[in-house]
């Protein structure tokens, strides 16, 4: 793999089962390397959430379990820690809908990001602040429950809460799903910043490939569990099967959401 | 073991966990200890051993009914004989024990109109039953007002645990406030009775001369408590016999000093035969209880249990044999016991069993009780036995239970 | 007019000791959403456990802080063996797990101490005081001071610890409050062992009116009219909750009860919630529940 | 690769609606069936046939009551033996007040009390949700405990407020011993049993669950809450009412309102709980579990405890085991037994392979 | 294109609510045309969804009246909202989890079942025969979703954009006349918001379903729907065709960005 940068998180061949008989992950392999910014792209239920679950640890909660394979971060091997520990060590995952603490305020639910640290109230008070600058809108409804915000001031409050524990490498869940055209620009700008300034690193599960591979570095694409397709972003960009599927563009250009067929072309990499 | 031949088998429906847990492991305890002993010190009944096996019922009925289906056929001939300890599993399982021929023995408890045998031929509610003792109650309180007569105009309050056990005595204490010309109000403690602070607050405010309690488990040494918070005088409390155990006063301190209980029976060590079972049985280390309560109001409940039952069997055998022998035998045992006071003091029970006799009409047999009152430290017996009034209970038993014959189409044997 | 009083403050009283075992609920019910089940059983077992140091001699304080630390180990215990595997379970699931855990309690608290009635005297005197005509007991002003001291202590644990809100946040979704890195273990354990404190306490009060015996465990039937009326999360609503309910439940006895035939007691505070939860259903102090779409 | 349903095609959605589309499952349950409804009676004695099997038939009874109100409807409630107690005295009532009356019919009437009075208490279900509703349903296990025992009409006026069935009396024939009692209770189980299996599978099955799992989206989806919610509280407590008539008259025989207390409500409840919430095989396997657990145990320690331990100890035991089993169960499977079956035959499906 | 679009069928005057100090919607008039797609969008907050709730009366607003099926008022209840031939689906998935796909698209028939209690219990003649009409509706509605794969499979193990596809499939079980969508391609890749298009215009087309849409997707929008009104922190600002609402400066600046 042509991927700058020593690696920081490695997955190496994981299967996951749920419920001990549903088999979701069948050995899948990826790299974030340090200070990257990598995409895991895929159609529904191909696995995104689950290997992002299985990398912060919140799979057991779900019944579900890593049988085969490893998962190391900065070298160390992180499959029995607890979520706890990984946010210690600065990996917080963002989920994948949300999951807003309803009866929370939006600053409460903020402050909850926050719970490992030990920098001191000061530091936090200023990272608080740098949210608010990101969305303004949180700040508006600061005090209002988060159970009736609406679904992209939620989304907004989820990303917030995470970045407030400042982390080292951010797992993120469909960061975009629900969001103004406008916001999600704002969010990969600020994804791009955090990168570039804070030396923070993305695992971005995507369904907008589009912007994705726009701010990625190196992308994956998960099918039925197995990565099928992996490269640099601008390759994956220029791959026909990705353009076509992932990106809605044909030979001819984008074609309108009106005109798609019926039938489809196979997708090489099933064949 | 139980399939060799010469052992007589008694099912033992204790119940050891839950909130009347005290009771069952006394009175069950001392029960077994009574067989061990007779197993021990005399071989078993005129060479017929006795075995059992414990089925915790939790003293709830369904559990009950269970521990009796289980236990009824075991042991060479069946199960001798069914103690409930336990009103409602008593009602729950007589009429199983009709049919079935085991007869169901409820010493101090279960049904008052069983003592009529013609229609309750297998339930026996031996020595005394709530209404016997309710009248003998009554008798006390006239007693100590100097005379029954006095008892006119008196005031008094009956508090009991709202279940078929406490309002078992409700009609027969309206009769006798006619009769007597004494007012009775009845208050209700909702189970299982943690809190009566309105029920006393009530009694405060309706002053009356005399209480009743009948309570069961932690309901009694609330009621103290609370008595004493109300500065009602605990001497003018009278207790039935399963609110008149150590383990109901000693929880309540120095508030159940002077508490008055009935009882059929003292509590205390000083009897022979409680001698023997320390001796043979203790002493061999086969106690079913802490040592420390033997001689407490529940072991020697127990003992009782256990000396009229082996009476009981000891007459069935002199008429059916010295062997075995089967649920239907003993119950004519039952219905033909006659523990005269010398025989008491051969069994070395004198002063803690009273003179019994049963026949197919009357299945209670004794009826007197004697009042105790707790010292606080140990229970004083303060009168000698109080016969009940059968005069008013018996016609009672009589009517009840011919209207249960009526509703059960059961025509009532004749007894001759 | 003072019976009216007497009966009416005697409700107030009898009601902050519905509080003390209310507040267990609330502790755990707060920190995880789970209804736990096991509180009744909780007081059980700590009361049992006093009881038993202070008779195999030890002093009052010692027998106090050994069972204080048995109530942390089992704190710990039970995280660790019955809250931990459930984690992101639906609460109905956490909820029988408390029962199990209730028997669990119940079968080890009477087998490691034996079942039978033990007296327990903490040195307050139980003695009537007469004022302005009407009775009342030390006793019960002692309880109702201790019941002030816990929720205050408790008030300033939530409010001033970061506890207090990631506890809001693991009853609101498990999932999200691990992703955020709140130590759910160590909360957990942190949360029941103060239940367990909760517990000591109201079993030593319960314990010494009622005797140390099983039916400690069914004062937690007294609490639950008070928590919906209260509200399931809130502290001070367990205790206005409380103060209600003995209160109004005292007047109806005397005061209704007659003309029914007595011991409405059982469930006329049930009915008093529910009529008190068709206007808020959440309980007086509760939080909402939010609804959207 | 006994158990597939391979080369099983299903030519018709009528087919497709089948109870149990796959064959395998048909022949299992045609074997139970002649096992219990044949074999058993024949082959039980006394013992297991009046304290083993129908208690725990009753009980099953009970909690399928219970699962079609928490299970399917979702509104947890702990009233369960409230409404048994409804059911079995309006059962005597109508008994012994109406004699003509078949004794079936008797059942049905009693059923019909249930339901009413399970209705009444259901109408705050309407604004009260979740552990709140739960607890207000104790209201009604309270408040009916306390009716039975006050007003003596209920109870014939016997003196201490115990009830004691009459002779039984089904289509002309005598129900009087354990084998009669048996056939009776399985009879009536089964039949209900089916008809709940039929209203869970259609419209009102699904309407159910529909407001349980998210009951605003339920309403906007046209189904009405109040309607749907009092039909679950309705047929729930017809459940536990007819239950309730035959723990009486088919177990029992006499019963004081007692009998009925919130430990019955709760051991119904651990029953669906542990069994499956939501599944009616469940409510039976949770019976079996809930039912005979502490009788085995107790049998255990009758047998293997004595002489090596203290009996008391044994007793305590009995209940930490109990417990322990609880949360040992619901660790491995919070969906309950049903559903460890299901993964059972969801492994066997693919068996040899894992997965 | 042979559709024709015809009256206003649904109208909604003025309409204000707010929450506490929340003002989600302020006296916004929208109508709604028979046949046509009508998307709204607008910034996070907007009130976009707010606003489908006051449609089928989820909410109740303080002011202003809608008007649907010639019927004039405040506010609907959501169960005859759904009896008259509106349905929806939700931007947090509302799909009941314990079920089946089938099951859950079953439930889009309940209006139209009429069997009672009793048949159901039964499940034998006409009770069974009803169950199977609404089934073979269903399995229509699940053919057209290209959803058979899952037909039995609990929706609580769904991923997320199949999850959305069944919801779809419960709102058009109950053939609705107005079909309300909230977000309904959030969280999908291009393929599958092909595939989701493909449904709506289908819907559109082949039964003349009516259809309001809210979505972030501005290819999506501008594709699919016949008109977009847009909606800025709770009042309206623009409403028109595609074309002419892509290039208004207003809507430019409150919501598309530069980038469009
Ligand atoms: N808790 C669970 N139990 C059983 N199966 C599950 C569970 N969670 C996920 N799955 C299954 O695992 C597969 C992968 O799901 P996952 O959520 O990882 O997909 P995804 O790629 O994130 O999809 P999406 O883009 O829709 O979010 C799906 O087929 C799903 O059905
Ligand atoms: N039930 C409610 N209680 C309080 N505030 C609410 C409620 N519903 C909505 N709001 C508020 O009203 C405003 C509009 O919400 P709405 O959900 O309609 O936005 P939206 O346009 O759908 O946004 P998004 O695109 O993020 O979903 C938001 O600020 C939200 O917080
Ligand atoms: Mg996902
Ligand atoms: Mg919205």
């Amino acid at each position: 793999m042509s991927q700058g940068g020593a690696p920081l998180l490695v997955i190496n061949n994981i299967e996951v089962i749920y419920d001990h008989v549903i088999l979701v992950l069948k050995g899948v392999s990826l790299t974030v390397p340090e200070g990257g910014i990598v995409a895991l792209l895929g159609a529904n239920g191909a696995g995104k959430t689950t290997t992002l679950k299985a990398v912060s640890n919140l799979l057991r909660a779900e019944r579900g379990e890593v049988t085969k394979g490893s998962i190391e971060y900065k070298g160390q091997r992180i499959d029995r820690l607890t979520p706890n520990d990984l946010v210690k060590l600065g990996v917080v995952q963002v989920m994948e809908g949300r999951h807003c603490f309803e009866h929370l305020t939006v600053e409460e639910n903020l402050l909850t990001g926050a719970h490992t640290r030990k920098d001191g109230r000061a530091a936090v008070a200023r990272d608080l602040e740098m949210v608010y600058g990101y969305f303004p809108r949180l700040k508006e409804r600061r005090k209002s429950q988060a159970g009736y915000t609406s679904g992209g001031e939620q989304q907004m409050t989820a990303i917030g809460r995470a970045l407030l524990a400042a982390p080292k490498m951010i797992l993120l869940d469909e960061p975009s799903m629900g969001l103004a055209p406008q916001l999600v620009e704002e969010i990969f700008t600020i994804v791009d910043a955090l990168n570039k300034k804070e030396k923070v690193s993305f695992l971005l599960a995507e369904q907008n490939t589009n912007v994705a591979l726009r701010f990625a570095d190196y992308g994956y694409i998960l099918e039925n569990g197995r990565v099928v397709l992996d490269g640099e972003a601008q390759a994956l960009r220029e791959n026909e099967d990705v353009k076509e599927f992932y990106l809605g563009l044909s030979s001819q250009g984008r074609k309108s959401f009106r005109d798609t067929k019926h039938y489809r072309r196979r997708k090489r990499w099933l064949a | 073991a139980w399939a060799q031949a010469n052992e007589q088998f008694v099912p033992m429906p204790i119940y050891r966990t839950g909130p009347y847990a005290a009771g069952g492991t006394g009175v069950f305890g001392a029960f077994m200890d009574y067989l061990a002993l007779i197993n021990e010190r005399d071989g078993g009944l005129n060479g017929v051993k006795f075995t059992w096996e414990e089925c915790e019922t939790a003293y709830d009925n369904a559990r009950g009914v269970e521990c009796y289906e289980r236990l009824k056929g075991k042991g060479p001939t069946g199960a001798a004989m069914f103690h409930p300890l336990s009103t409602g599993i008593t009602y729950s399982v007589f009429e199983k024990g009709a049919v079935d021929k085991v007869p169901v023995v409820s010493i101090g408890y279960g049904r008052g109109d069983a003592m009529d045998g013609r229609v309750f031929p297998y339930l026996f509610p031996l020595i005394t039953t709530y209404w016997s003792q309710n009248t003998a109650k009554i008798k006390y309180i006239g007693m100590k007002e100097g005379g029954m007569d006095k008892l006119k105009g008196k005031k008094l309050a009956n508090i009991y645990h709202d279940s078929a056990y406490g309002k078992e005595t409700i009609d027969i204490l309206n009769k006798q406030a006619a009769m007597y010309g004494f007012e009775v109000k009845h208050f209700p403690v909702a189970h299982p009775g943690l809190d009566q602070k309105a029920v006393w607050l009530q009694i405060k405010q309706m002053a009356p001369d005399w209480v009743i309690l009948r309570g069961w488990g932690v309901m009694n040494p609330t009621a103290l408590k609370e008595a004493q918070r109300v500065n009602f005088p605990r001497e003018k409390i009278v207790g039935v016999w399963w609110s008149g155990s150590e383990e109901d006063v000693r929880p309540a301190g120095a508030a159940a000093k002077g508490y008055v209980a009935a009882g059929f029976h003292p509590a205390g060590k000083n009897f022979p035969v409680i001698k023997d079972v320390e001796k043979f049985v203790y002493g061999k280390k086969k106690g079913n209880v802490e040592a420390e309560r033997v001689g407490t109001i529940y072991y020697n409940r127990g003992i009782i249990h256990g000396i009229v039952s082996v009476e009981a069997m000891r007459v069935a055998q002199e008429k059916f044999g010295k062997k075995p022998l089967t649920g239907e035998q003993i119950a004519w045992g039952l219905e033909n016991l006659n523990i005269t006071a010398e025989r008491i003091k051969a069994l070395g029970a004198e002063g803690l069993l009273q003179p019994l006799k049963t026949s197919c009409l009357d299945h209670e047999g004794g009826g007197a009780v004697k009042f105790q009152q707790w010292d606080g430290d140990k229970w004083v017996i303060v009168t000698d036995w109080i016969e009940a009034d059968k005069k008013l209970v018996r016609p009672l038993a009589e009517e009840s239970a011919a209207k249960y014959a009526k509703e059960k189409n059961i025509t009532p044997r004749t007894c001759n | 007019m003072t019976f009216f009083f007497e009966v009416l403050i005697g409700g107030l009283l009898a009601g902050v000791m519905y509080s003390l075992v209310a507040l267990g609920f609330v502790m755990i019910f707060k920190a995880s959403g789970v209804f736990n089940f096991a509180q009744g059983a909780l007081v059980l077992f700590a009361a049992l456990t006093f009881v038993g140091f202070m008779e195999k001699g030890l002093p009052f304080w010692v027998a106090m802080a050994v069972t204080l630390a048995v109530m942390m180990g089992s704190a710990i215990l039970i995280e660790r063996f019955v809250l931990r595997p459930l984690v992101n379970q639906p609460p109905i699931t956490l909820f029988m797990a408390t029962i199990g855990l209730s028997f669990l309690l119940e079968g080890l608290g009477q087998g490691l101490w034996g079942s039978q009635v033990r007296a327990l005297d903490i040195g307050i005197e139980d003695l009537p005081f007469d004022v302005l005509g009407m009775t009342f007991s030390k006793f019960d002003f002692f309880a109702a001071g201790c019941a002030a001291l816990l929720v205050g202590a408790l008030v300033l644990f939530f409010n001033k610890t970061r506890v207090g809100l990631a506890l809001r946040a693991v009853a609101d979704d498990h999932q999200a409050a691990l992703a955020v890195g709140i130590p759910l273990q160590f909360v957990w354990a942190v949360v029941w062992a103060v239940a367990g404190l909760v517990a000591l306490v109201a079993g030593l009060l319960w314990g010494s009116r009622l005797g140390v015996q099983f039916s400690l465990s069914l004062v937690a039937l007294k609490a639950l009219p008070v928590l919906i009326l209260g509200g399931f999360t809130s502290i001070a609503g367990a205790i206005v909750g409380g103060l209600i309910i003995g209160a109004s439940e005292k007047l109806a006895e005397v005061f209704i009860g007659p003309y029914f035939g007595g011991a409405i007691e059982n469930w006329f505070p049930y009915m008093l919630a529910l009529a008190f939860l068709l206007i808020r259903p959440q309980g007086l102090f509760g939080e909402k529940i939010i609804e959207r779409v | 690769m006994l158990y597939r349903e391979a080369g099983q095609f299903k030519t018709s959605y009528a087919k497709d609606l089948a109870i149990f589309p796959i064959r395998q499952d048909r022949w299992f349950i045609a074997l139970v069936l002649i096992f219990f409804g044949l074999v058993v009676p024949l082959i039980a004695n006394d013992y297991w046939l009046k304290s083993i099997l129908i208690p725990l038939l009753v009980s099953s009874l009970a909690a399928i009551g219970l699962n079609i109100l928490t299970g399917y409807a979702g509104q947890l409630s702990l009233g369960t033996a409230g409404f048994m107690a409804v059911g079995a005295f309006a059962a005597y009532n109508f008994n012994i007040r109406v004699p003509e009356l078949p004794l079936i019919v008797d059942f049905i009437l009693a059923g019909l009390c249930a339901a009413l009075v399970g209705m009444v208490f259901g109408l705050p279900s309407l604004r009260i949700k979740g552990f709140y509703l739960a607890v207000a349903t104790l209201a009604a296990q309270f408040f009916i405990e306390w009716v039975l025992t006050h007003f003596g009409w209920f109870t014939n006026y016997s003196s201490s407020g115990v009830i004691s069935a009459p002779p039984m009396k089904m289509f002309g024939f005598a129900v009087e011993s354990a084998v009669e009692k048996y056939l009776l209770t399985l009879g009536v189980v089964l039949v209900m049993a089916l008809a709940a299996k039929n209203m869970v599978r259609s419209s009102a099955g699904r309407a159910w669950m529909a407001v349980r799992d998210k009951d605003i989206s339920a309403e906007v989806i046209g189904i009405p809450l109040m309607k749907t919610k009092l039909t679950a509280f309705g047929v729930s407590s017809f459940y536990c009412g007819v239950a309730g008539a035959l723990w009486t008259y088919c177990y029992l025989g006499t019963v004081e309102p007692a009998a009925f207390d919130l430990a019955r409500s709760f051991l119904i409840l651990f029953m669906i709980i542990i069994g499956g919430v939501g599944s009616i095989l469940g409510s039976f396997l949770g019976a079996a579990f809930i039912g005979l657990l502490p009788i085995f145990l107790n049998n255990m320690a009758a047998t293997i405890g004595h002489g090596t331990l203290q009996a008391d100890t044994m007793a305590n035991l009995e209940h930490v085991i109990f417990g322990g089993l609880i949360i040992f169960f619901l660790i491995v499977e919070p969906h309950g037994l049903a559903r460890l079956w299901q993964i059972a035959k969801e492994k066997l499906r693919l068996w040899p392979f894992p997965y | 294109m042979t559709k024709t679009i015809g009256d206003v069928i649904l109208r909604c005057d003025n309409i204000s609510l707010s929450f506490g100090g929340v003002r989600a919607l302020s006296d916004i008039s929208i109508d709604v045309r028979e046949h046509e797609i009508l998307a709204i969008i607008g910034p996070n907050g907007a009130g976009k969804s707010s606003m489908l709730n006051v449609i089928n009366g989820v909410y109740h607003p303080q002011e202003g009246t809608v008007t649907w099926k010639g019927q004039t008022r405040r506010a609907m209840k959501p169960h005859e909202s759904a009896e008259s031939g509106i349905a929806r689906t939700f931007q947090n998935i509302a799909l009941f989890k314990g079920m089946s796909t089938l099951d859950n698209i079953m439930t889009g028939r309940y209006t139209k079942m009429r069997r009672n209690l009793l048949w159901q219990a039964l499940y034998w003649g006409p009770a069974r025969k009803e169950e199977i009409e609404h089934r073979e509706v269903c399995e229509r509605v699940i053919d057209f979703l290209q959803i058979e794969s899952i037909r039995k499979t609990p929706v609580g193990r769904l991923p997320y954009g199949l999850q959305k596809r069944v919801e779809l499939g419960r709102a058009l079980a109950a053939q609705p006349e107005l079909l309300l969508l909230d977000e309904p391609m959030a969280g999908m890749n291009v393929e599958e918001k092909e595939d989701m298009c493909r449904f709506i215009l289908d819907v559109n087309d082949e039964f003349g379903t009516t259809i309001v849409l809210i979505e972030h997707d501005m290819g999506v929008v501008m594709d699919i729907s016949d008109r977009v009104a847009v909606l800025d922190y709770g009042r309206k600002i623009a409403d028109g065709v595609p074309d002419q609402v892509r290039t208004n400066p207003e809507v430019i600046r409150a919501y598309l960005g530069a980038g469009h």
